[in-house]
């Protein structure tokens, strides 16, 4: 336990270092200490919660951004079209796409990229699947194909999956 | 469909409540440099609570922050404020005239700043957060 | 820099343009959230990548990648409790009219 | 160049403002809410670039930080019909 | 003339639909988001007034020597948050009225009093 | 016309359009949401005439605050309320008659931006120019706010404890 909240207090005092970028001793103590308070009060909430510890963010993060955000763009653009096409051609319906390997964490993370895509969004979810809403057929297609599922699967460590059994 | 708050939305919500927990305390360190002090503080501070109040329930709250002890710190900020103008009195200087606090006047402004900013954090979140409590019990 | 900038800055904000436009345009609820999804998604981007590139401050660069981290956390988080809320509110009422 | 992204700001938030007036359910005023946070976070950190002071890119921080909890709070009211009540498990 | 004044006018206009909802609406959480409104638009003529043409925000830096006045800004800011907990006070006072009467509509509430007169 | 004057009427316009649409809904919780929107505007519009930590503010307090505790007060009353009027013609009557009069004076006004008007001449520069040295921090509005006016702040604090003493001995249970 106090490793993780010495975790957290490291990357709490790396987040006010950022905001500040002042570095005067009086305002890197006054820092200090909101982050040790600040961890402590997380701890008390259970709110970075060991799940947390299991997104390192490892080789494949810097692989998976670009990726994302070409996926991003695509259907940024798709959707765009839809929107600008006199006809509006859409088919809204629901599906589902299946989450077995993922951590807690790693689900929330999932249906948030889901969501940020703008042509399918995370409706519900289970420990099973997640329910999404997609503007047409071949979205949804998409997503069940599984290319998201297993590159955000790639961000999670190897030894997350062990430690919640 | 049960009636549980969403995982992601609860995943999200604990990771975001100590980025805005940091940023208030940011905040009201920062109130000299940039915009920000005490008030604007207590209030993204009370906010950080009601968020976690929201997504986990009152009872899980006031665990935590409970009624008794926030109904003090309301009190314990004024008097915080209210301690700073009796001292400088004492010190021979006028109410809440900053400038006896310490050898180098500029220094002393700098401490009274602090300390009363502190002292209408302290409040502002506290009486927030009792507010919403109060609210929220009441609609039971 | 500066021309890559007016590029970003322009795109941005015609996608929050459609967006916004595909709000106005599409039939139910459940198809806006998509519209709205163009305007958090690639319109915040592009708009803050672009004035990114219009800065040479360190801090203000971290400080609006910060904001547009926070945004990718929690624009998503709210349009999914958004639609969870409002598809239960369907069950409810057809459940309620059997 | 900031100039024209900051009218097409303004022009959505019109928009928007238009689909929270017509609603015409609680759902499409609560996106449109949460859109315009979205637009009005956009438009103080283009008025910073304005203005030739960009550093006031705290208070649109703020906002991508705490503009969704008035959404949840009005999801959990629909829902629950109170602010504080816990989860039912 | 029209940006001249142009503040002012809005502000007036802000100010009359708050005073408008507070006596025509009867329900009374409307009367306390007209009153909110009316605030703000107290708040704006304060600002409005303290803006000078050219300047720009008061936070001191070398380069610059034309601000805006401050004072206006430190009454509002406090106003602000004074203003949240006067409307939690109203909102507290609307609470239990609606325990009393079982409604926050002004003509049920007048006509349960004087039903009450009257017995 | 600078662009700062467009964004300035073009945000009024839209706060006025708002506060329009406010006044004639009849859905209690949308009226909340839309003062959701009323709020985001007017913390834009203070950015816009330099008041920055007035933007904070309202930043923190309308996105974070005001409408919870409006919706706090739903949860008690019932959420499927709306609103119901009183007679029309007589507040039309009195607004009119308020708002010209109002109208009137502003042509006395200084002009919007005026940096001979009066509220110029007399405390703030001073604070503006010699805060720097006297107090030695940047942000003039704090040194106002903390050190000039100290005195005031510390009755502002006091009304804010006030009104949570109020609050409660209104809603408070008993002591158990």
């Amino acid at each position: 336990m106090l490793k993780h909240t010495l975790i957290t207090t490291f990357i709490l005092f790396i987040l006010w270092l950022l905001l500040s970028g002042h570095l005067e001793p009086l305002l890197l103590s006054l820092g200090l200490l909101s982050c040790l308070f600040v961890a402590w009060l997380s701890h008390k909430l259970a709110l970075l919660n060991s799940d947390f510890q299991t997104l390192r963010f490892n080789l494949n993060l810097p692989k998976f951004l670009p990726w994302f955000f070409i996926e991003l763009v695509k259907s940024n653009l798709d959707v765009s079209w839809r929107i600008l096409h006199p006809t509006l051609s859409i088919q809204p319906n629901i599906s589902t796409v299946p989450i077995t390997k993922h951590s807690e964490v790693g689900k929330a993370v999932y249906a948030n990229c889901i969501t940020l895509t703008p042509g399918t969004y995370s409706i519900d979810i289970n420990s099973a699947v997640i329910e999404v809403h997609s503007l047409t057929k071949n979205l949804a297609h998409d997503l069940q194909r599984g290319e998201m599922s297993k590159r955000i699967l790639a961000l999670e460590s190897t030894s997350a999956k062990t430690s919640k059994l | 469909m049960s009636k549980k708050i969403s995982l992601i939305l609860r995943q999200t919500c604990n990771l975001i409540i100590p980025a805005v927990l940091l940023y208030a305390l940011y905040v009201q360190f920062h109130g000299d440099y940039g915009p920000g002090g005490g008030f604007q503080a207590g209030v993204i501070f009370a906010a950080a609570v009601i968020l976690y109040t929201l997504v986990h329930g009152r009872e899980k709250a006031q665990r935590i922050f409970p009624a008794s002890i926030i109904r003090i710190f309301v009190a314990l900020g004024l008097l915080l404020y209210a301690a700073v103008g009796v001292i400088t009195m004492v010190m021979g200087g006028n109410f809440l005239d900053y400038s006896v606090l310490l050898h180098a006047p500029q220094h002393a402004q700098h401490l009274g700043i602090f300390v009363i900013e502190l002292g209408v954090g302290v409040t502002v979140a506290a009486v927030m957060i009792i507010i919403f409590y109060a609210l929220d019990e009441y609609s039971d | 820099m500066i021309i890559i900038g007016w590029i970003l800055l322009l795109l941005g904000s015609a996608f929050c343009l459609i967006g916004t436009l595909g709000l106005m345009r599409f039939p139910d609820f459940f198809s806006r959230v998509h519209a709205a999804g163009i305007v958090d998604s690639l319109g915040a981007i592009l708009i803050l990548l672009g004035l990114i590139t219009q800065t040479q401050d360190v801090l203000i660069i971290i400080k609006l990648l910060l904001i547009l981290l926070f945004m990718m956390l929690t624009g998503p988080t709210a349009v999914h409790a958004l639609a969870r809320a409002a598809l239960l509110d369907a069950k409810d009422k057809n459940s309620n009219n059997k | 160049m900031f100039i024209s992204a900051t009218i097409a700001i303004l022009v959505v938030m019109l928009i928007l403002l238009l689909r929270a007036a017509l609603g015409p359910t609680v759902f499409d005023r609560i996106l449109a809410i949460n859109t315009f946070g979205t637009a009005t976070v956009l438009l103080i950190a283009l008025f910073g670039f304005l203005t030739k002071r960009p550093d006031f890119m705290d208070i649109a921080l703020l906002y991508a930080l705490i503009n969704f909890t008035s959404t949840i709070a009005v999801l959990k009211l629909f829902r629950y019909g109170s602010l504080g009540k816990a989860e039912d498990e | 003339m029209l940006a001249d004044y142009y503040n002012y006018w809005v502000v007036i206009i802000l100010m009359m639909i708050g005073f408008y909802i507070v006596i025509s609406d009867a329900n009374l959480i409307k009367k306390i988001i007209g009153l909110t409104i009316f605030q703000t638009s107290v708040f704006i003529l304060f600002i409005s007034m303290g803006k000078v043409d050219g300047g720009t925000a008061p936070i001191l830096v070398d380069t610059l020597t034309v601000y805006s006045n401050p004072l206006p800004h430190v009454l509002i800011l406090t106003a602000i948050v004074v203003g949240v907990a006067t409307t939690a006070l109203g909102l507290a006072i609307i609470a239990r009225i609606h325990r009393a009467y079982g409604s926050v509509d002004e003509n049920v509430i007048h006509a349960q009093d004087e039903k009450q007169e009257k017995a | 016309m600078g662009i700062e004057t467009i964004i300035n009427l073009s945000l009024l316009t839209l706060l006025a359009l708002s506060a329009i649409v406010l006044m004639r809904l009849q859905n209690l919780l949308a009226v909340v949401l839309l003062s959701g929107i009323y709020s985001l505007l007017s913390a834009g519009l203070f950015v816009s005439l330099d008041a920055v930590d007035v933007a904070f503010t309202e930043a923190a307090v309308g996105a974070g605050l005001t409408t919870i505790l409006l919706l706090g007060a739903i949860a008690i009353i019932g959420k499927e309320q709306t609103v119901s009027r009183h007679g029309k013609l007589l507040p039309l009557v009195v607004i009119a008659i308020t708002a010209s009069a109002l109208i009137y004076g502003t042509l006395d006004m200084p002009i919007f931006g005026d940096p001979t008007a009066p509220i110029h001449a007399y405390v703030a520069p001073r604070y503006l120019f010699q805060s720097g040295e006297e107090i030695g921090i940047p942000n003039v509005v704090t040194s106002v706010l903390a050190s000039y006016r100290g005195y005031d702040t510390l009755g502002e604090v006091a009304v804010v404890f006030t009104a949570a003493i109020g609050v409660l001995l209104l809603l408070g249970k008993p002591n158990k």
